[in-house]
């Protein structure tokens, strides 16, 4: 069964795979991969029932298991299985749910974000005090220079800085980040062909 | 009181419990995040639910024009479910599988066309210019960093060897300043949330008040 | 000749045999590694001379049973090395497993070095010296029990008594599969002396026991199944490339003038046999100035290890040099008082300085006597050498008679060895030169090719450097390859030591600077406990966590997290107070300028036909609303506004679509009368990610081109990536369509590079390109704008608390380190 | 057809190294942040404490997968490794296939350390689905369950502040590494040692995955001076005005 799955797993990837290169001179390759990607689509939307179940079952453990934290998990249990039924049934356009969203969801996560306006300051401060380096301090000294190049001022721009400040880290960082970037696909290329050739096999627990 | 003054005053009333965290990890904080999470994931699936199980699996069910089509994706669905038991979940893996060697493929064939021969050609293309010049240097000193084959010195140390530590050390100021103007945007882009928080939050007071 | 009473059977047996020929008990016991103690090496040396006879045919048999199968051989070849490092009984195996050029090389040394050799010819046929036939017959009973091939006419009387003996026990295997439970054999003085030295060499022997037997299980294999290529054999050659070098290490040690001979390539699948047979060859290089008088010394070599080597030589050339009377005149010569002699050789020496006994005692069993048995191939047969020319000995006159005849008859063995006619010879040469000892190399010189002249041009400086060969004792010779031995192998790490004091003064070697046998012997368990780096760590973790038990350090630890609470409480004090009360006064003191990019997006929106459908592409997660909606605001505000486009979401999000609600409510696009599926439309959530944009943009439902224009509002650059890419990969004219990103602050540096590219058209990142594009835009005033002041403050905020906070960082440290500097002072 | 040439280049070298690496292992230069997690995961093991493991929110079905796949990688090495701990590691993820495969891997990593009915399925979890939904599930986990280190490989995004601030108000080790750059400039003011970049997918090789993964990084190494070669050559020939 195993090797089954290995098989599967990679013919489902060098199809795709060859649908990519290979379209224009084998269309059925193209056609091949839109089919096991709709498949895969559907099997992600199905993974996603199975990963809320996942996360009830974990909550449900802990009201039953941690009575001090069984609130938190009850409303979590609660809020999920309320706007789950009440969404798969109304459907996503309807107002309450888009209600439920403007006034939780985006309040929420748009408030964690801004927590990060103070959280990543005070993680620079740290730095400095945690890892002198020479790499930190170019880091810190980049953020306190592309900071005050955008910076409104009462003034305006700062003269000359804001020009020379973007200029300059445009190309470096720009540089930086091709490098980083390129360094990041070689990273994902490989670990794709390991996949596909079967060498790392997540699917079959191995 | 309408829609949008309740979802105003909830939104503020979270916001708040979601800022006490920046004094610690509190009741308030968790009973805002584990609501959210609970809200979100709700929406989540219902959202999959609505655009993509219903189209593409349940609804060919009744179309026998696409029903072929679907019968596999359907099995391997129901298969799926095996994986809320560590007993039977073996039979869920042919399911992941195909999302694992799709997504695999998918991964490749991203980072290949998308990033790495666009990238590698447009550091080529830029090389005319003293910008592009520099550009391709700090691209590659970038690159030269990563570098991971070592040798092993006799006194027991791993380095690389002497010209790549070099270019490696060059190609960390390359990243020290990337990951700098990273970490800058990251933050205009919290400082804008935080922004935005606290203006709901008084625009609703002051009209509230009636300011 | 040597023999071994066996403790089992009380017979006598030769001392080459492990295991008693009659009763198969083993004559050594094999658990121990005693020095003495392990006499299959002691007389080695006498069976060097012994072996040429028996050698042949058994070779004969294997010849005969073989009938030339070559991979048979090389399969088998390889275990000779390994179980059986004296070499002689390599010998034996690879002639037993019918090699038919491993005894010529052998014999042909021993002849005349100087005659043609052919290669494939085998020589066992022809005259081996009647002597040897003796041990040729109970090993041709044992080893390879074809009747035809034994000749008890050669045997000496001598040897045959012993052959009677050794008849009454014809299976060796049977033998040999008996466990090792015999007590050590019982030796004579001198037999103890020359197991001492044997022990420095003999050490691999002891530890492949098993193998020696298996060499001898096979070959009595080899001798039933004539072709066959078991697994044991393919085993065993895994093995004996190691045990080949460690076998011929002494050889090599020794043998460093015949080096040249060797200089061929060597092939890469090298046959241990063939190896053990070199030295055979070698030898019989050796003896090349016996017979050639133009060859003036044995090939030189500028090791000093090998001065003995060179006296060897020229005792061989030497007619009036007994060996006999040269220990005396060595020891007088060197004030070395036979009685002084390392304990090794201390019996021999008393042994050999008892006349009777050396009277008795044939020449060449004197010689065999003064042998170390384990490096003996070589030594003894310099010793039997020697001894041959010796005037008026006429055994030795008949051992060098039959030699000669032999020489002739075994010419084979010469061609193998100097590797003149074939290219496969050559190759094995080749791989000789690096097995092979120089010392037995420099014995070729009668046949040598021009590279092996060259070496022997430098013999006579080297020999004139020696100690005279006269002085040298033959067991001095003895000695000799046991510290080559020793250099290879055990002592190989270092040089060997000179001695400088006592009766051994000027002698290297001797006395091995390591303990005897030490890296021979199996590599005992250590007693220090062997860890990887990975154990040691986590060791030292379990220390450190037991070690945390015990110190209690809460104060300090209690205190820096206050402290890092109280400043992470001050930070969001000052942040909440500082843009509240900016964002409250509703402050827009500070000013806006535009910026050439912006005027670029007004004018390629200028472009965009009225009532256009336009496709915006909502990806982004709820959290970048707030900037997302400020930054898309003033391009939508003005698409709305002058082209009065009409927009069609669509989500990579599962939030989207309450996002893009969101939009239209949060700028100023719903304040125009935009109307749901009216003016603007959700085309919903598109999962898949590029494929799924792929899909979205060839769907011919989606009519794709009828937009005039595509939206995207990003939180990363991996969304950029995949429509700059689906969008180019759908068609030129789906590509030409204006693509106008509006990314958030955090993905603008890294969606820069395709505006640049000319992917995209233009780009708006941030709010502080949005304010910027609003300005310039001159629409109303909006988000942006609303945010610019707090914008401000929330920058300089952060410089601010960014710069004190890292030079105060920076002061701690240099606190710290000074602290610490003062600590440690 | 250039894209296709460098994916069989790559596979060629990868499967080639991969054979070479199973006859002698690799070196590689020390990596500070692997040193950490070596140290963490011998904490866990030694001292019954317990590991926090997340493989972030890459969507499989996007590119954003490759380090989804590298987590997963990851882990299946941690389990098999922190299995035998008193206290088992916790695994969270941010989307629904990785975290069912983040199930498999704990499952299969505590069946090679034949503890497998240690195994249980609620270790493996879905904190969110949505990126903040996923980092305020992990939060809690971080402050609650006693954590001795985190471990974040994976794709995510800013929302990795937070992790990091949850973990520094824990005072316990974060070791993150995220394939989204903003997520890397973050991680490196905010993680005891950063993990930058590519370093991501070469967590495997320095937790002694296997030979594969020594292998991928060679051929990473390898790759990488490849394509070094040709931008720098091809800029020359561009310069020289000869286009290709």
């Amino acid at each position: 069964m195993r090797i089954l799955v290995t098989v599967l797993a990679i013919a489902s990837g060098v199809t795709v795979l060859a649908g990519y290169f290979l379209a224009g001179a084998v269309p059925v390759l193209d056609q091949a991969r839109f089919i096991l990607t709709d498949w895969a689509v559907i099997l992600a939307g199905m993974a996603a029932l199975i990963g809320v179940a996942n996360l009830v079952f974990v909550h449900i453990e802990k009201v039953r298991s941690q009575p001090g934290t069984s609130l938190y998990s009850a409303v979590l249990i609660i809020a999920l299985f309320g706007t789950t039924l009440y969404g798969v049934i109304a459907g996503p356009e309807d107002s309450f749910l888009n209600f439920a969203v403007t006034a939780i969801v985006i309040p929420v996560e748009a408030s964690l974000l801004a927590l990060l306006a103070v959280t990543l300051v005070y993680a620079c401060i740290r730095l400095a005090r945690r890892r002198a380096d020479v790499m930190s301090v170019i880091f810190l000294v980049t953020i306190v220079l592309f900071l005050l190049a955008v910076m409104p001022t009462p003034i305006g721009p700062i003269p000359v800085l804001d020009r020379l400040i973007l200029g300059m880290t445009g190309v470096v960082s720009g540089a930086g980040a091709r490098g980083l970037l390129i360094g990041v696909a070689l990273g994902t290329l490989l670990t794709g062909l390991r996949v596909l050739l079967g060498i790392d096999r997540p699917y079959g627990g191995n | 009181m309408s829609f949008e003054v309740v979802s105003a005053v909830i939104g503020l009333l979270l916001t708040l419990m979601v800022f006490s965290y920046l004094i610690g990890d509190n009741p308030l904080f968790r009973l805002a995040v584990y609501l959210f999470i609970g809200v979100a994931s709700g929406y989540a699936v219902t959202v999959i639910w609505h655009s993509v199980l219903v189209p593409r699996l349940l609804d060919p069910l009744g179309n026998p024009n696409r029903l072929a089509w679907t019968v596999v994706p359907l099995i391997l669905s129901i298969s799926l479910w095996a994986k809320l038991s560590p007993r039977i979940s073996r039979l869920g893996g042919f399911a992941m599988a195909v999302i694992v060697g799709v997504g695999a493929a998918t991964a490749i064939g991203g980072a290949l066309t998308g990033t790495l021969i666009p990238q590698v050609e447009a550091a080529m293309d830029s090389f005319d210019s003293s910008e592009g010049a520099v550009m391709l240097a700090g691209t590659v000193l970038t690159l030269a960093y990563f570098q991971f084959g070592a040798k092993r010195a006799p006194d027991d140390t791993i380095k690389r060897g002497a010209v790549i530590e070099l270019l490696a050390w060059l190609g960390r100021l390359f990243i020290a300043v990337t990951l700098g103007v990273l970490f800058a945007g990251v933050y205009l882009s919290a400082l804008t949330a935080l922004i935005e928080r606290l203006s709901s939050i008084i625009n609703l007071v002051k009209s509230l008040l009636g300011l | 000749m040597a023999e071994i009473r066996c403790s089992a059977c009380g017979k006598n047996n030769p001392d080459f045999l492990d295991s008693c020929q009659f009763c198969q008990s083993p004559l050594i016991p094999e658990s121990k590694l005693f020095i003495g103690e392990e006499p299959t090496k002691k007389d080695t040396g006498e069976l060097e001379e012994i072996l040429p006879d028996w050698l042949k045919d058994v070779r004969q048999q294997g010849k005969n049973a073989e009938a030339g199968d070559d991979s048979f051989r090389v399969q088998t070849q390889p275990r000779v090395p390994k179980d059986e490092p004296p070499d002689l009984l390599a010998g034996l195996l690879s002639q037993s497993e019918t090699d038919e050029e491993e005894i010529p090389d052998w014999l042909a040394g021993i002849a005349a070095s100087s005659e043609k050799p052919s290669l494939s010819k085998p020589s066992s046929d022809e005259g081996p010296p009647a002597f040897f036939a003796g041990l040729d017959q109970p090993e041709k009973q044992t080893v390879a029990p074809t009747p035809s091939e034994s000749k008890p006419d050669e045997i000496p009387d001598w040897m045959r008594a012993e052959e009677k003996t050794s008849k009454q026990h014809d299976d060796l295997s049977a033998r040999l599969s008996q466990p090792s439970s015999a007590e050590p054999v019982e030796e004579t003085d001198w037999a103890k002396t020359f197991a001492s030295f044997d022990s420095f060499a003999e050490e691999p022997a002891v530890q492949k026991e098993p193998e020696d037997l298996s060499w001898l299980r096979e070959l009595e294999a080899s001798s039933k199944e004539m072709s066959e290529t078991p697994m044991p054999q393919a085993r065993g050659s895994e093995f004996t490339p190691a045990a080949s070098n460690e076998d011929l290490s002494w050889l090599n040690e020794l043998g460093g003038i015949s080096a040249p001979a060797f200089e061929e390539p060597a092939p890469p699948s090298s046959s241990s046999a063939e190896e053990d047979l070199s030295w055979l060859t070698n030898l019989g290089g050796a003896t090349a100035p016996a017979s050639e008088p133009q060859a003036p010394s044995q090939s030189s070599s500028s090791n000093a290890e090998l001065d003995w080597l060179s006296d060897l030589q020229e005792a061989t050339n030497l007619p009036s040099a007994p060996a006999f009377a040269d220990t005396g005149e060595l020891n007088s010569g060197l004030g070395i008082p036979p009685s002084s002699k390392p304990f090794q050789t201390a019996p021999l020496n008393e042994l050999l300085g008892d006349e009777s006994i050396k009277d008795v005692t044939p020449d060449w069993l004197k010689n065999a006597l003064e042998e170390s048995s384990m490096p003996a191939p070589g030594s003894v047969s310099m010793d039997w050498f020697s001894e041959r020319e010796k005037p008026g000995e006429t055994k030795a006159e008949d051992l060098f008679a039959s030699s000669q005849g032999e020489a002739v008859s075994s010419q084979p063995a010469f061609d193998f060895s100097l590797g003149d006619s074939s290219a496969a010879v050559q190759d094995l040469d080749a791989l000789f030169n690096v097995e092979m000892p120089d010392w037995l190399a420099g014995g070729q010189e009668g046949g040598a090719p021009p590279s092996q002249q060259e070496a022997k041009d430098s013999a006579p400086a080297f020999a004139e450097n020696a100690l005279s060969p006269v002085e040298l004792p033959s067991w001095v010779q003895a000695m000799r390859p046991v510290d080559s031995a020793l250099e290879e192998t055990a002592a190989s790490v270092t040089d060997q030591i000179t001695e400088t004091q006592g009766p051994l003064a000027g002698f290297r070697g001797i006395i091995p600077a390591f303990p005897i046998g030490s890296s021979l012997r199996p590599k005992a368990l250590s007693l220090k406990l062997q860890v990887t780096g990975e154990q040691q760590t986590g060791a030292s973790l379990l220390e450190q966590i037991i070690a945390s038990e015990t110190t209690v350090q809460p104060q300090k630890e209690q205190a820096a997290v206050s402290s890092q609470r109280v400043l992470r409480w001050v930070l969001s004090g000052l942040f909440l107070m500082v843009l509240g009360a900016v964002i409250g006064l509703g402050s827009k003191t500070m000013p806006i300028y535009a910026s050439a990019t912006h005027s670029e997006l007004s004018s390629l929106i200028a472009t965009i036909p009225e009532n256009a459908p336009v496709l915006v592409v909502v990806d982004y997660e709820p959290s970048f609303a707030g900037e997302l909606e400020a930054t898309a605001g003033p391009l939508l505000d003005q698409l709305a506004l002058s082209r009065r486009a009409a927009f069609s979401f669509i989500s990579m999000s599962p939030t989207g679509s309450a996002l893009a609600d969101r939009l239209i409510l949060n700028t100023g696009v719903g304040g125009l009368g935009y109307q749901p599926n009216l003016n603007y439309f959700h085309l919903g959530f598109l999962p898949g990610g590029s494929s799924g944009v792929l899909a979205f943009i060839e769907n011919p439902e989606n009519d794709f081109t009828r937009f005039e224009g595509v939206i995207l509002i990003t939180d990363h650059a991996e969304s950029g990536r995949v429509w700059v890419e689906q969008l180019q990969a759908a068609g030129p004219e789906i590509a030409a369509k204006p693509l106008l990103l509006v990314a958030s602050a955090q993905a603008g540096p890294l969606l820069q590079p395709y505006v640049s590219a000319g992917q995209a058209d233009v780009m708006i990142h941030g709010l502080y390109d949005a304010a910027k594009y609003e300005f310039v835009n001159n629409s109303r005033p909006g988000t942006a704008r609303a945010y610019w002041d707090a914008f401000g403050s929330g920058i300089l905020l952060a410089v601010f608390a960014i710069l004190s906070g890292g030079v105060w960082g920076v002061l701690m440290r240099m606190r710290e380190q000074r602290r610490a500097e003062l600590e440690q002072e | 057809m250039t894209a296709l040439g460098v994916l069989l280049l790559a596979a060629v070298i990868l499967l080639v190294f991969v054979v070479l690496r199973r006859r002698s292992p690799a070196v590689f230069r020390r990596i500070e942040a692997y040193e950490r997690l070596r140290k963490a995961i011998g904490l866990a093991v030694e001292g019954g404490t317990r590991l926090h493991v997340s493989v972030g929110r890459g969507d499989l079905l996007t590119g954003r997968g490759g380090s989804a796949l590298a987590g997963l990688a990851m882990l299946r090495r941690l389990s098999e490794q922190t299995s035998f701990s008193d206290q088992p590691p916790i695994v969270t993820s941010g989307d629904a296939s990785l975290a069912i495969l983040s199930q498999d891997a704990l499952q299969a990593g505590y069946r090679a350390a034949g503890a497998e009915e240690q195994y249980r399925f609620t270790t493996g979890r879905l904190t969110g689905l949505t990126p903040f939904a996923f980092a305020a599930g992990t939060v809690p986990i971080i402050h609650d369950e006693k954590i001795s280190a985190n471990v974040v490989i994976g794709d995510l995004g800013p929302e990795s502040a937070l992790l990091a601030e949850a973990a520094r108000l824990e005072n316990v080790d974060l070791i993150a590494a995220s394939d989204n750059l903003s997520a890397q400039a973050v991680l490196y003011a905010s993680s005891q040692e950063p993990l930058i970049g590519e370093e991501l997918f070469s967590a495997g090789a320095y937790l002694g995955a296997g030979a594969s993964h020594d292998a991928s990084l060679q051929t990473q190494d390898l790759l990488r001076w490849l394509i070094i070669l040709a931008m720098l050559g091809g800029a020359v020939l561009k310069v020289l005005g000869i286009g290709f």
